[in-house]
């Protein structure tokens, strides 16, 4: 209205930086982790995450959709991203020829709250996908284990073959510095040596101190319910729970709508929230 | 061989007007043929393929007789993915309009003895007998959004069309509402969006071409219409010409409220 | 601020002098009683008396459908040049049109900025000017029925001339490039004003409160009404493009037929649509019609007060005097406070 | 010794149709133009519906021409109430017409016929030989396109063009641009032509030939008329049109064919040209004069030259509607008032491929009682027949494949529009 400016584009937030697939591991049925790298060394750089940040990766010519990051900062280069093909976007992902092109923007979100949970005692919960972006905080807690009292996991899958990074897994669980409790609702296999059950079953099998513990859940909508019964329980502050929350994005930047819950935008207030505000956004009652 | 995909083109019954579409896109057509493998396009070519497999088969017009069900069908089995174009090929199209009557009889009043000579079944659109993998309607499709969803077939990914009415885009293009300002019979909120709201950009009401939007609230529309005064006869002429056979313009739905 | 007076025998050429500083928009008339704002030549093609327009500002600014950046395999991304380009000059901005473009601003500033409504906006010239009321107005309400920021320059009518608020640089070269059209605020004409801006306050008949509404909307999330409003709407999107705070869209790619070429587009969008929140792998948040109309209030009046200390309506009307089945919103908001049902 | 011939399926026309011919001891005993296109019944579908959704729907008999069912369809319902439209009206109407005819004209010459001559199976095909030639049809066909998009506001289907008028009108900007884009078609058309004029036409499917169309009203050549000359000697009035289209059901057809006097006759350009031609004017006019006697021949195979002549008509014929409009300057006027009334009107339109008649009957409250469309390829069905038997008994001697092709290049001289043949209509 007074001076004209022309933006540059570095100043656009929706133009994807330029990056490469440079490796896919195939996790489960429909299930795979990209590894990501940018094409400039400035931006291999200079990008910077916290665990429980996503960003929006374009599959130029299909579409754009947000995805956790499930690598950890600790480890810098290389982006993984776990993703599950489910439609167009997705389908487009699967079907790119090694080191295809991709655009990616971000990193978007809150993340995880590290300077709170820093000196406390850190419990996971995951089910089926909801691992991908535990797996960032895991391998960050891990990589900073000083700054944490106990870590524990605790990850349900269907049943063995539906378990996400379950070589990586398997391996923790020999390792004294976690406590890695990982479950299947039943075992097909029968070479199954882990729990059988539902996730919380793992309660169980872990004392926590609700007092310096911070719980990060994620996972399935039914998971959530039973979990956050088993905290609360517990007497688990409100507070102290960590949920990441899911909603359409087509921007990533509190631009667009689609995520707003009540009145937080996911993209820019989440997807991280803890058990008190988002009981308090309209929405989630 | 090519690894160009294999594309058939084909009409049922009908005025083949998705198929001259595809004519009519003179600029592209022959980018389109460069990209493509047609191996059949019996409207605009012999000699076609008949047997081959194909990867995508488009097809308009509208199933009114055994013979457009067995081609249609055999299609489905050469097709890896079956398109269905047009109004007429996604919802039943103006032959769909009327299933009041029997068409044996109008048949026989037609034709005399001679109508025995073949036979007519109640018109219908594609997925009443086969799988369609997408719908394009439009009465006929827009030209914008066949270019697009071709573009995305080669692709490999099917196009994200419009899934919201017309009344969008009579808004995004600032038309003047027809419906309250003259008190026209428009059928704009319940029409699937993807025409650029072409009727009232021409100070037309929407008839429906284009069949209706997923999750139309008929009842709502009903009622404002006869509130404007005109009779339910002709709100269910209007309603049920593009799309007779659409469950959502079956009269039970009219009456109930949907989905609020 | 500065204060002058232009006499309406001017106004033709100060609008004149107008083009040097872009294209000229205003409202004329469209259809049989419907405005909207478009390039006019001289200011006889402009309608003085337009209530309001069918499409508020942000059209100008944030496109119905714009492509943000076109792709070519290899060769990375061009910004289209259309988005910086032009110059316009808007006349005719009514106090809300000018309120909802201040709450765009809001919207698309932030920890992220939006480039494209900002690049189309600074390089737009925003004359307000007043106007009366109709039924349907109700800025008042909102507190949106004057405004002191967002404009360049605002003319209200005090008889046989305008008075002149200049907001802006901008719109002090406006003035200067015509200078001699424009005189000193006689104590006429200040009587004249104050006579006027009473009059125009009487003029509202439409009326709601607003003050406690988040309040009370927390209180009846689970009301009735809202599943009315449900059964009505027919989810046609008409309310959300016409509003001049809606501000959803949606993103997609379009791909040319050589397969590597295409670009990346956005459109406005509408939470009342179906698959606004719905995600991948089937789940809606918002399945429900009346669980997608309530959200609009609710952004609205609710959401937008906790997220910027108001609510986002500018009390226009548009959506009232646009929705084809005729959802009132000052209706619907007076029912959620007469509403009794537990 | 017994033999047939069987087409099953026509390629390269609209619709779906095939020939079968039965031959006896080396003499043709049967020839038959099947058409198993399904039937849509359109004309009792649209009993009941208001005046202003008569067109809409009845324009969806065809996609080809559906500018001129369109306009015939107007007129008829018009010509019902009694409603005069304005002259700009019409010269608008006629602008829509041509365009279609300029749009299916090139279609058909270029995409569908061409190939025919030169062997090949598809203008795709031939393109790969003369890109050149196809990328004018295509030109030539979007020019027609463009037309119909400006004036009727979609290139198929029109929905501009209502009862008393038009929706919107163009502006002087896109007339004007119309007018540019023509003056660059009118030299392609010439080409084309030229083209056309170049290729080898057989002349085994030659016979006399009875032709009708409407006889042009004013001095000039035209689509429009209320008079149907025929090639018989004298005039009749389009409200008599069942007095020459006899329709009768065949047993192997969906469509039904028309006699005039027990005798088939064809419509069409050819036609038009053999009943009109003298009144052609410039360039359209040279051209036929280069033409000269053939294409009175008899020989249908004539008819794509008839339509290159009637493509430059087109073409010229707009140039001169658009500079009429512009001279005077749009009117902007909103289409005529309706008085409702019961009565019958008739509407009638000289399509791309021949004489197009609506007609219907209306109740008091403008609600249709009876409608009759009468399609040029219903008029045609039986000439068809007549050419391919003359033609089956030219053949005989050749081999099967051969006569097949030929047969095929017979059937698609016409022109025809299978989908628009196969309507109902009431018996008695
Ligand atoms: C913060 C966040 C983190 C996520 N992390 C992961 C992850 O680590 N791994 C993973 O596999 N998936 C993740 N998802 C879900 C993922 O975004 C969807 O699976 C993806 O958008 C599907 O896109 P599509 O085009 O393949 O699906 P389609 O069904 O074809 O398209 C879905 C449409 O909805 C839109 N959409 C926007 N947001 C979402 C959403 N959240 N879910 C679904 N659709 C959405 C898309 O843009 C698209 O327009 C996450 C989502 C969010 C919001
Ligand atoms: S004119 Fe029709 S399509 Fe446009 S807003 Fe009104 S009802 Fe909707
Ligand atoms: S406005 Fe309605 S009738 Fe007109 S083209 Fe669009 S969908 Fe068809
Ligand atoms: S909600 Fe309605 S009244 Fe309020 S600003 Fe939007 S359009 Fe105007």
């Amino acid at each position: 209205m007074s001076d004209a400016h022309n933006y540059t584009s570095d100043e656009n937030p929706y133009l994807p930086k330029p990056a490469r697939i440079i490796r896919t591991l195939p996790q489960i049925l429909d299930h795979q982790l990209f590894q990501i790298r940018f094409e400039k060394e400035e931006m291999i750089n200079n990008f910077t995450y916290r665990p429980g940040q996503f960003v929006m990766l374009s599959v130029i010519g299909t579409g754009e959709a947000p995805f956790s990051i499930s690598s950890s900062p600790t480890r810098p280069g290389i982006i993984e991203l776990c993703v599950r093909r489910i439609g167009h976007v997705t389908n487009a992902l699967f079907k790119l020829p090694p080191n295809a092109p991709v655009g990616i923007r971000g990193p978007y979100g809150n993340g995880f709250p590290l300077d709170k949970l820093e000196g406390n005692n850190l419990l996971l919960v995951a089910g089926g996908l909801g691992m991908a972006p535990l797996r960032s905080l895991l391998r960050y807690a891990l990589d900073n284990r000083s700054k944490f009292k106990d870590v524990i996991l605790m990850y349900g899958a269907r049943n063995p073959d539906d378990m996400l990074f379950k070589y990586e897994l398997l391996e923790l669980i020999e390792q004294p510095d976690v406590k890695c409790l990982l479950t299947v609702d039943t075992d097909n296999s029968g070479m199954w040596k882990a729990h059988v059950g539902v996730v919380t079953t793992l309660f169980d099998h872990a004392e926590i101190d609700p007092n310096n513990t911070y719980a990060a859940i994620c996972g399935p909508e039914i998971m959530f319910k039973y979990v956050l019964e088993e905290l609360l329980k517990r007497n688990f502050s409100k507070n102290r729970i960590l949920m990441s929350l899911e909603r359409n994005m087509q921007c990533g930047v509190g631009k667009c709508g689609h995520c707003m819950v009540g009145y937080k935008y996911t993209c820019l207030d989440g997807p991280i929230f803890n058990y008190w505000d988002a009981i308090n956004l309209p929405e989630m009652v | 061989m090519s690894s160009k995909p294999k594309i058939g083109i084909y009409g049922l019954t009908g005025c083949a007007g998705d198929q001259l579409v595809i004519l009519n896109c003179e600029d592209e057509l022959l980018d389109i043929v460069g990209a493509t493998d047609i191996r059949s396009f019996p409207m605009a070519m012999s000699g076609g393929d008949e047997n081959c497999p194909l990867d995508i088969v488009f097809i308009d017009g509208t199933v009114v007789q055994p013979k457009d069900e067995e081609m249609l069908k055999r299609l489905r089995e050469r097709a890896n993915l079956l398109i269905a174009v047009g109004t007429c090929a996604v919802w039943g199209g103006v032959p769909a309009m009327e299933n009041k009557f029997s068409r044996e009889e109008v048949k026989k009043r037609v034709y005399g003895p001679t109508g025995d000579l073949f036979k007519t079944i109640t018109p219908q659109p594609l997925s009443s007998f086969v799988k369609v993998d997408l719908s394009i309607s439009g009465c006929p499709i827009e030209k914008e959004q066949l270019l697009q969803a071709v573009a995305s077939l080669l692709h490999g990914d099917l196009p994200r069309l419009p899934n919201y009415a017309v009344c969008t885009e009579c808004k995004m293009a600032e038309y003047p509402c027809l419906l309250i300002e003259k008190g026209h019979l428009c059928l704009g909120p319940i029409t699937v969006a993807g025409c650029k709201a072409r009727c009232p950009s021409y100070g037309r009401p929407c008839i429906g071409c284009r069949g209706p939007v997923e999750e139309a609230n008929i009842s709502s529309e009903v009622r404002l219409l006869k509130e404007k005064g005109f009779t339910p006869s002709d709100i269910q002429n209007r309603l049920r010409t593009f799309a007779g056979a659409a469950d959502s313009l079956q009269m039970e739905s009219l009456k109930e409220g949907t989905n609020a | 601020m500065k204060i002058i007076t232009l006499p309406k025998e001017n106004f033709a050429e100060f609008v004149g002098h107008l083009c040097s500083f872009g294209e000229i928009h205003a409202p004329i008339k469209r259809g049989d009683r419907s405005f909207v704002f478009a390039p006019v030549k001289d200011a006889s093609e402009i309608e003085l008396d337009c209530v309001r327009t069918i499409l508020p500002l942000k059209k100008y600014f944030f496109r119905p459908m714009e492509v943000m950046f076109n792709f070519c395999a290899g060769e990375g991304y061009e910004i289209p040049s259309e988005v910086t380009d032009k110059r316009i000059v808007v006349f005719g901005a009514h106090p809300c049109d000018i309120h909802g473009l201040n709450i765009l601003d809001m919207v698309f500033n932030g920890r992220y900025v939006d480039t494209y409504y900002l690049a189309r906006k600074s390089k737009a010239a925003i004359i307000g000017l007043d106007c009366i009321p109709d039924d349907l107005c109700f800025c008042r309400s909102t507190r949106t029925d004057f405004v002191d920021t967002g404009f360049d320059l605002f003319l209200s009518d005090i008889g046989d001339k305008y008075l002149v608020r200049v907001g802006t640089s901008l719109g002090d070269d406006m003035v200067r490039a015509a200078e001699s059209l424009f005189y000193e605020v006689q104590k006429e004409d200040r009587d004249a004003y104050k006579r006027k801006s009473i009059e125009r306050r009487e003029s509202f008949k439409t009326e709601i409160q607003l003050q406690d509404l988040p309040g009370i909307m927390d209180l009846e999330y689970e009301s009735q009404v809202w599943q009315d409003v449900g059964e009505t709407c027919l989810s046609c999107g008409t309310c959300s493009m016409v509003c001049p705070t809606c501000y959803c869209y949606s993103v997609f790619d379009e791909l040319d037929l050589d397969g590597s070429s295409g670009r990346r587009k956005r459109r406005w969008d509408c939470c009342l649509f179906k698959d606004y929140a719905l995600v991948a792998g089937g789940h809606n948040f918002r399945a429900k019609r009346s669980s997608r109309v309530k959200n609009r209030y609710f952004h609205k009046q609710r959401g937008f007060v906790s997220l910027y200390g108001r609510p986002s309506c500018v009390g226009c009307g548009r959506c009232k005097a646009q929705c084809p089945s005729g959802i009132d919103i000052v209706d619907v908001i007076t029912k959620l406070r007469s509403e009794t049902r537990v | 010794m017994r033999k047939s011939i069987v087409i099953d399926h026509l390629c390269r026309v609209e619709g779906h149709g095939g020939i079968t011919v039965k031959i006896e001891n080396g003499k043709v005993a049967e020839v038959n133009m099947d058409i198993f296109e399904g039937p849509r019944f359109f004309e009792p579908l649209v009993v009941g519906r208001t005046y202003d959704e008569v067109a809409p729907i009845l324009m969806r008999i065809c996609a080809i021409c559906s500018a001129a069912h369109t306009v015939a369809s107007l007129m008829a319902v018009e010509n019902a109430f009694g409603i005069e439209v304005t002259p700009q009206t019409r010269l608008l109407r006629e602008l829509l017409v041509q365009g279609g005819n300029i749009e299916s004209h090139a279609l058909h010459i270029f995409c569908l016929a061409i190939p025919d001559f030169l062997g090949y199976p598809s203008a795709i095909a031939l393109a790969s030989d003369h890109l050149q030639e196809v990328k004018m049809g295509l030109e030539l066909k979007k020019l027609g396109n463009t037309i119909q998009e400006t004036i009727g506001g979609r290139a198929i289907h029109p929905v501009n063009a209502v009862v008393g008028g038009f929706g919107k009108l163009p502006s002087q900007d896109e007339l004007s641009g119309l007018k540019e884009q023509l003056k660059r078609g009118l030299e392609q058309s010439l080409s084309g032509f030229d083209l056309v004029c170049s290729l080898q036409v057989p002349d085994f499917c030659t016979s006399p030939n009875i032709y009708a169309a409407l006889s042009s009203d004013g001095s000039g050549y035209g689509l429009f008329g209320d008079k149907i000359a025929l090639s018989t000697g004298g005039t009749k009035d389009i409200k008599t049109y069942r007095e020459i289209c006899n329709e009768g059901v065949v047993a192997h057809s969906h469509a039904k064919q028309s006699l005039f006097k027990g005798k088939p006759f064809a419509v069409g350009a050819l036609a038009r040209i053999a009943l009109n031609g003298e009144k052609l004017s410039g360039q359209a006019k040279k051209a036929k004069d280069k033409l000269g006697m053939s294409l009175l021949s008899g020989n249908m195979l004539y008819n794509n030259a008839a339509q290159a002549v009637e493509m430059i008509y087109s073409i010229e014929r707009s140039i001169e509607i658009i500079d009429e409009l512009l001279s005077v300057g749009l009117n902007e006027e909103r289409p005529v008032d309706i008085r409702l009334r019961a009565g019958t009107g008739t509407g009638a339109v000289e399509a791309p491929r021949g004489t197009l008649y609506h007609s219907y009957s209306f109740d008091e409250r403008g609600r249709l009682t009876e409608a009759d469309v009468i399609t040029p390829t219903a008029q045609n069905l039986a000439n068809i027949e007549k050419d391919l038997r003359v033609s089956v008994e030219n053949l005989i001697a050749e081999p099967k494949e051969s006569i097949c092709s030929k047969l095929e290049m017979v059937v698609r001289a016409y022109d025809p529009c299978i989908s628009c043949a196969v309507h109902l209509l009431k018996v008695g």
